[in-house]
């Protein structure tokens, strides 16, 4: 087989993870896909760096994972922050923009 | 280098303005005398630039220029010809007169409260009118295109302000009802003129295209883009020409109103008071003018012959549409309005008649409709100050009452139906001959103006001062000191330019000849000589 | 003596200038200064006048240039004066009859608080008169023409109070400027012709460009001189002119102003010459006016009115004249300067009666009048016989000459002209006898209340209780009025025989304006005949009707040609429907359209604007996920974009 | 595994059986993710992708990133995320029904054409030669990236760490409540339950009159209805409260009857029928909602202290 079915793989993932940013309500749930997300993109770049040869890909990939870790760390506690103030972790009531 | 002339008249009063918004708002007299001496001091500055200007040198004199935003050629470029000389004089002198009309304007609003309170009322009306002297001043000195963008459209934020805070109440319809048309006039004035702007900016930024394209880098100086032309460094191409101009002429054609785009200047000087009107009317829209003359016929000689035919039509509905939407008002600051429309009808035929006398009475019109128009509508508003009602209906019988007011105002309205002896006369006549000399019949329908003009006027004044004295002016006490110190020079000034007008030509003469050899044009031969 | 004649305009124009801007503190001295200044340029004008019967014929013409008026480009325009025996004559009758009714308004408007104003627009009437006339080019008369137009806007409309009064100036000015459109294009036509407008280049050169030209600049003049001198079509406005203070309609609308339409055609006779076709257009509107305005004075019963009338035919035979060419300019000015006299001391009679009675003018209410107020019966009378063309007064001179002249034009055409001329002789003779018979002749029908009469439905009869009619008594006005009618009296019995005496007028004028004998086809004895045959008829026949039988106090309802010619033959109703009422349509429908399309358009976009934005709003739900899609749907868009660009 | 790393167009079987097999599960484990309707199962669907990941990673010569991988994702931030999901609660379901109108549509829309568009763009790419890792990871897949790392990437190591840093007090400063108010002492405590009406004395003990004290059987009040209050409240969420057999409160009915004529007096036996229904529906409608079924008992062993 072609190592090409990685990127096809991570280009699966990465719409699938995007898919249930838009479909789920929960905030967790957005947060778990948005990691699929990054775990698409990760695979990705690893594949990347095999197909050139040459590390960079896993190194950005490592700084993804990093950020990632960052991210989620203060992705939590915000809706842990949410969840205390307004008993509710759906996005949709997080509406202060709304008109 | 020596002092810089031209930067200290426009910077003057911009310092004066700020320093007139500063005052303390307790200190209100103190910012309308401080306002009055800065606009006198820049008077003087601007009679040191008449003097020191001369009609036989160089073309563009008193010159600066300094390199302002060298990335994309942005100068900051300084010069007066004859034709501007003669304006930065005009708003020089107006705007002593308009303070000194305004005196009283502000002072209802302060201490208002409620919505309608504002921040310091007096400052803000006086500071923005030297605002609005300054911007309009510079945009006549700037040669830099992209100076003079900056300038035409950073006036319309304090017209806007003055149009839109300090509307008189006299309404036709109750407060309620006039405060919602004042808000309406002032949008409505800066969207049409911020339109304007904009097309024009896409002309301007085009414009740098062009040169940048042609001769390696690119400027907006007025006088290398002309030179270039001239040394044939620089052919545009003929569409690009036409849409370029078409991009500028909008512009102007906006802030002069030409039909069918004059549908703001009614409203906003129906609803501004008097002194802000003639700020309009008098100063702000003769930089459409000026400019129609210094970059449109500089800038695209060919595309301006090309549109001709199209503009002299405009101008001539503008003059009989004018005239006769004047004669159907109901409202004595409308019917000015409209009188202004069909004057700057003439102003534009003048200028597209592209012969010497043409161009030459335009440039005197402005500088005369400026003065004329002034004194009309500051008596107007003298009058609209007394009576409280802008109808013309609600008058009658005034001359009786009030003989000196009814006097200056029927002057007023004999110099705007350009009475010979007068000064309009002067630049009206010399526009009709210039028209007629290219274009007969152009020149025929626009003579039909003046008798449209007496109409008017005539009806207005036999409407408002003569008949039996109606109950509710009664009481009407006559022009005060101030007010005849506002009107009796600027009558003087009439009567004199309208004797004696050889001064202002002298300086106007050459600067025409200029622009008539931008278009490379000639004035046509009278038919004896051609003969012989 | 050049340098002088700008003082001649100068000094009415200091006494404007001072009476007018002087204020209050004037009001006691203001008309003796007016009139002072108008004698001192009298004088000066006598003085110059001496000076030039000094010297040879061809040297007799002035100028003095003051100083360049308007120079841009090739446009050159002097206020540069011109001194020669025609605007001599001008000259001379002007401040003369000026000073004269200067004196006479000093008693006639002794009652009345603005008389320092109305001695203020006299003099600057007389200023702007004399720019007129002695203006080197057509752009200064031109300003003088407009200035003359003015004085009379204020003149007419001195009494301002009057709705009436203020109406007929504003009317009086309107209708002068449509002349001055004339004028106006006149002089733009000369300048895109022979690159000048002053007199002498362009009547010298006028020759040399086509009939074409020529012609258009002759009609356009002679609409100028329509409109100044009442002429047909655009007459309407000097009937309404009597609204204004007697002296004024004396001086302005009879003796000077009306007269400058004369002066110009006759001023550029060489471009008349040069255009036949305008030549016929002048002697048709002259003759057309001089019975229109005859046929208006017999039915008017308004005294002033139907002197107006008068004035209107009298100045009719002047541009017949005028238009006659070489034959005629000459007689043209004389008749011009004899009905100066004449015409004028008939106003300051009508002024001295109405003086009398009241202000009253409706020479019905009048009659008797003749044992009341001698000196103004003895002058009026006069003048009438002057004006009638009694033999051996001034009138019969010049009108006798006219009428001759137009028979000599020649062809059916003369016999026309000659015709009209001498029916309009008879009607003069009509009307100004039922004036003369009217007024003080008959029995006293002022001693009883007016009635109601559709002339005049503003007053109501005493009967159902209006207010207490009192009776006049009649009186002579004071010296400062009678001593100038008597010397117009002079004039007008005098001047004829002295313009005629071994023709010394027209060996004066004929160096200026062309002169050449006219060859009637009749012998000048029979059309002298003739005339005083006229004369005679129409005298009878008024005294047949007025002077016979008693004259009714009500008007009589009239043949249809009465009541048409009361109402000054409809000519006021013409303008109406023809111009008033499409006018006011047009101007209301263009309002409406200004409001609703021009703005409208303009509105409706805004709207439009508004509207769309408003459903866009919709698309902003505060909901982050929607907000995601579109980010989402983006970032597609954009891969499909990349892909794309590298597909082509 | 080795020979996979170097240059080739295609791989191993051995490593294709893999793919094709985890790479399902991957996907099966990414859609469990998106679809589950309780968040604790996603995340374990997640836990699972990310493991299938990690040995992705070991497959692509990747040997740190998927240890990596499997510390710091599966360990750590998984972790993370089940800690936080029991702050809000496990059994929290949430409703997989879409309230933003046309939602699904467009997600479906731009889900496929983006998925579709970046496959056709992956497959349009033409990369078909890999390089391989051969001698990249020559000197060892760990000192290589370190090597680079520490190198060339240094900075953007310092910077990540600032980051991680920064995120670390975020997330303290995020969570971290401050308390405003003083603690409140016993007695305030007291008197507040008092305030609020709340069960004031001690709860009873559970298997009161019962046949055996087991903790899941709720003692009986005097009249034999037996009380939830008796009952750990944890196994009442449970719903796991086991009920008095029923000929328990036959014979206690029985009784109350016989003692009732022999005293001449009745209309208790009602009161105990009715009691014997309550400890139906009260345990079937206890187990929802908890606040409800204490509030009730409570104000019903009230009234039953107030009969006493």
């Amino acid at each position: 087989m072609n190592p090409v079915n990685y990127l096809f793989l991570a280009a699966l993932l990465f719409t699938i993870g995007a898919s249930g940013v838009l479909l789920r309500r929960n905030a967790i749930v957005v947060f778990m896909s948005i990691e699929l997300m990054l775990n698409a993109a990760n695979l990705a770049l690893v594949t990347f760096s095999r197909m050139h040869g040459n590390l960079d890909g896993q190194i950005i990939a490592f700084f993804t994972m990093v950020v990632a870790a960052a991210e989620v760390v203060v992705g939590l506690a915000i809706i842990v922050t949410i969840f205390r103030s307004r008993h509710s972790a759906s996005v949709d009531d997080a509406g202060l923009m709304k008109l | 280098m020596s002092f810089p002339l031209l930067t200290a008249v426009a910077v003057l009063p911009a310092l004066g303005a700020i320093a007139t918004a500063a005052v303390p708002a307790a200190r209100r007299t103190a910012a309308k005398w401080l306002a009055l001496a800065v606009s006198l001091a820049t008077l003087v500055l601007a009679a040191v630039v008449a003097f020191r200007f001369d009609p036989g040198g160089d073309r563009y004199q008193l010159t600066e220029s300094y390199s302002w935003i060298a990335d994309f050629g942005v100068r900051y470029e300084l010069g007066v010809d004859g034709i501007a000389v003669a304006l930065i004089a005009l708003t020089a002198l107006l705007v002593p007169f308009v303070i000194l009309a305004g005196w009283h304007d502000a002072d209802s609003l302060e201490g208002e409260e409620g919505p309608n309170r504002r921040w310091r009322p007096t400052q803000g009306f006086f500071a923005l009118i030297l605002a609005v002297e300054a911007m309009v001043i510079i945009s006549f000195e700037a040669t830099d295109v992209f100076l003079f963008y900056i300038f035409f459209e950073a006036m319309l934020i304090p017209m806007y302000f003055l149009i839109g805070g300090f509307g008189d109440r006299a309404g036709p319809h109750g407060e309620e009802e006039t405060a919602k048309q004042r808000s309406y006039a002032a949008v409505k004035f800066l969207l049409y003129n911020l339109a304007g702007g904009l097309i024009m900016l896409a002309a301007v930024i085009g414009l740098y295209a062009v040169t940048a394209d042609q001769l390696g880098e690119g400027t907006f100086s007025l006088q290398a883009i002309v030179e270039a032309r001239q040394a044939g460094e620089l052919t545009m191409g003929e569409n690009t020409e036409r849409l370029l101009f078409l991009g500028f002429f909008f512009a102007f054609a906006v802030k002069a109103p030409l039909w069918p785009l004059h549908t703001w200047l009614p409203n906003a000087m129906g609803e501004s008071t008097a002194p802000v009107a003639v700020l309009i009317t008098a100063v702000v829209d003769k930089v459409g003018t000026f400019a129609m003359l210094r970059f449109c016929l500089g800038l695209f000689p060919g595309a301006s012959e090309w549109a001709t035919p199209v503009i002299v039509v405009l101008a001539l509905v503008s003059i009989i549409y004018g005239a006769l939407l004047a004669i159907g008002q109901r409202d004595i600051k409308r019917l000015v309005a409209y009188a202004s429309i069909s004057h700057f009808g003439f102003i534009v035929l003048g200028i597209f008649a592209m012969t010497s006398q043409g161009q030459g009475g335009a440039t005197l019109y402005m500088v005369n409709h400026g003065i004329s128009t002034a004194v009309l509508m500051l008596i107007v508003g003298f009058l609209i100050s007394r009576r409280g009602s802008r109808l013309i209906a609600d008058y009658g019988g005034v001359q009786k009452v009030a003989p000196v007011l009814a006097g200056t105002f029927l002057v007023g309205g004999l110099a705007t139906l350009s009475l010979p002896g007068l000064a309009p006369f002067v630049s009206e006549f010399l526009v009709l001959v210039g028209t007629f000399t290219r274009y007969p019949a152009a020149g025929v329908v626009a003579t039909l103006g003046i008798v449209l003009a007496a109409l008017y006027v005539l009806v207005l004044y036999q409407r408002t001062m003569t008949g039996p004295v109606r109950p509710e002016v009664e009481r009407m006490p006559d022009l005060r000191k101030r007010e005849l110190l506002v009107v009796a020079p600027l009558i003087a000034l009439l009567i004199f330019l309208g004797v004696f007008p050889k001064p202002l030509t002298d300086i106007v003469n050459p600067a025409v000849e200029h622009t008539l050899s931008d278009v490379r044009m000639t004035d046509p031969k009278p038919e004896v000589e051609a003969a012989k | 003596m050049e340098t002088s004649i700008g003082l001649l305009v100068a000094a009415p124009l200091l006494g404007a200038a001072v009476l007018l801007c002087g204020g209050r503190r004037l009001d006691r001295v203001g008309h003796w200064v007016g009139t002072a200044l108008a004698a001192a340029s009298f004088v000066l004008a006598a003085v110059l006048f001496a000076d030039m019967l000094g010297r040879e014929a061809d040297e007799r013409s002035l100028h003095q240039h003051v100083f360049s008026w308007i120079p841009v480009g090739g446009f050159q325009a002097d206020v540069a004066f011109q001194l020669d025996q025609l605007s001599m004559t001008f000259v001379l009758l002007i401040t003369g009859v000026g000073t004269l009714i200067h004196v006479y308004s000093i008693g006639y408007m002794e009652h009345d608080e603005r008389r320092r104003r109305f001695f203020g627009y006299l003099n600057l009437f007389l200023a702007a008169m004399l720019l007129l006339v002695l203006a080197d080019n057509y752009l200064l008369l031109y300003a003088g023409w407009e200035g003359v137009g003015l004085a009379s806007y204020l003149l007419i409309g001195f009494w301002q109070h009057k709705p009436s009064a203020a109406t007929a100036a504003k009317k009086a000015f309107i209708v002068n400027r449509v002349g001055d459109i004339g004028l106006s294009i006149a002089i733009m036509i000369m300048f895109s012709t022979f690159g000048t407008f002053a007199f002498g280049p362009v009547l010298d050169s006028v020759g040399e460009t086509g009939e074409g030209t020529a012609t258009a600049i002759g009609l356009m003049l002679l609409l100028a001189a329509c409109g100044k001198s009442a002429q047909v079509p655009l007459q309407s406005w000097l009937g309404d002119a009597m609204e204004g203070p007697t002296p004024v309609s004396a001086l302005i609308h009879a003796a000077t102003m009306v007269t400058a339409g004369v002066y110009l055609i006759v001023r550029s006779g060489a471009i008349f010459e040069a255009a036949p076709t305008a030549q016929t257009a002048v002697v048709t509107v002259g003759a057309i006016t001089l019975l229109f305005g005859a046929i208006v004075g017999c039915a008017k019963d308004d005294i002033k009115k139907a002197l107006a009338g008068s004035t209107m035919s009298q100045i009719g035979y002047m541009v017949l004249a005028a238009g006659l060419g070489p034959i005629g300019y000459v007689f043209a000015i004389m008749h011009l300067v004899t009905h100066g006299f004449f015409k004028a001391g008939l106003f300051l009679g009508a002024g001295s009666v109405m003086h009398g009675m009241n202000d009253e003018v409706d020479m019905r209410r009048y009659g008797g009048l003749r044992k009341y107020m001698p000196i103004t019966f003895v002058t009026f009378g006069l003048g009438y016989l002057a004006i009638i063309g009694f033999p051996g007064l001034s009138g019969f001179f010049s009108k006798d000459k006219i009428i001759e002249a137009a028979f000599a034009r020649g062809g059916t055409e003369g016999w026309i002209l000659g015709g009209a001329a001498l029916l309009g002789a008879a009607i003069t003779a009509f009307y100004m006898t039922r004036v003369m018979l009217m007024t003080f002749f008959g029995e006293e029908r002022w001693r009883n209340a007016p009635a109601p009469s559709p002339e005049r439905p503003d007053v109501e009869p005493v009967a159902q209780g209006g207010g207490e009619y009192e009776v006049p008594r009649p009186h002579e006005s004071p010296r400062s009025m009678t001593v100038p009618m008597i010397v117009l009296a002079f004039g007008s019995v005098f001047a004829g025989g002295l313009f005629s005496w071994g023709d010394a007028f027209v060996n004066w004028l004929a160096p200026v304006t062309t002169f050449e004998h006219g060859h009637p086809p009749i012998s000048a004895a029979t059309v002298t005949a003739a005339t005083v045959v006229a004369l005679l008829l129409g005298v009878g026949l008024a005294w047949l009707q007025y002077g016979r039988k008693p004259v009714p106090v009500v008007a009589p309802r009239g043949s249809l040609l009465t009541r048409a010619a009361r109402r000054d033959l409809l000519q006021d109703d013409f303008n109406h429907v023809v111009l008033v009422k499409p006018g006011e349509y047009l101007t209301r429908g263009l309002v409406y359209l200004d409001h609703t399309v021009v703005d409208g358009v303009v509105n409706g976009t805004a709207a439009a604007v508004g509207g769309l934005s408003g459903r866009a709003r919709r698309l902003q739900n505060g909901y982050a996920r929607s907000y995601a899609v579109s980010m989402f749907g983006g970032a597609a868009i954009l891969i499909a974009a990349t892909l794309l660009m590298r597909a082509v | 595994m080795t020979t996979t790393l170097l240059a080739a167009a295609s791989t191993s079987t051995g490593e294709a059986v893999q793919f094709w097999i985890l790479g399902t599960v991957a996907v099966l484990g990414a859609l469990g993710t998106v679809l589950m309707k309780r968040s604790v199962h996603s995340a374990l669907c997640l836990a699972g992708t990310m493991i299938v990941l990690a040995v992705f990673y070991l497959a692509n010569g990747a040997y740190f990133l998927g240890i990596v991988q499997i510390v710091v994702y599966t360990g750590a931030v998984m972790m993370l995320f089940l800690f936080v999901l029991m702050l809000v609660g496990v059994t929290a379901a949430d409703s997989l029904k879409e309230t933003i109108k046309g939602q699904r549509w467009l997600v479906a829309l731009c889900g496929l054409g983006f998925g579709i568009l970046l496959i056709a763009g992956i497959g349009s790419a033409g990369v078909d030669t890999f390089v391989g890792l051969g001698e990249a990871n020559a000197g060892g897949n760990v000192q290589g990236l370190a090597r680079s790392l520490f190198t060339e990437y240094v900075f953007a190591f310092e910077i990540t760490g600032a980051l991680l840093v920064t995120a670390a007090v975020a997330a303290m400063v995020l969570t971290h409540r401050e308390r405003t108010e003083r603690r409140l002492t016993q007695r305030e405590l007291a008197e507040q339950r008092v305030r609020e009406g709340k069960h004031l004395p001690p709860l009873p003990a559970p298997g009161v009159y019962a046949r055996h004290n087991a903790v899941d059987i709720p003692g009986l009040l005097p009249d034999g209805t037996p009380s939830e209050l008796t009952v750990n409240a944890t196994l009442r969420e449970r719903g796991q409260v086991r009920d008095v057999s029923r000929e328990a409160l036959a014979d206690l009915a029985a009784l109350e009857r016989r003692t009732g004529e022999y005293l001449g007096r009745n209309g208790t036996d009602t009161r105990a029928v009715r009691g014997a229904a309550d400890v139906r529906d009260d345990v079937s409608d206890d187990a929802p909602d908890t606040d409800e079924g204490r509030a009730g008992d409570g104000d019903r062993d009230r009234d039953r202290e107030a009969a006493k």
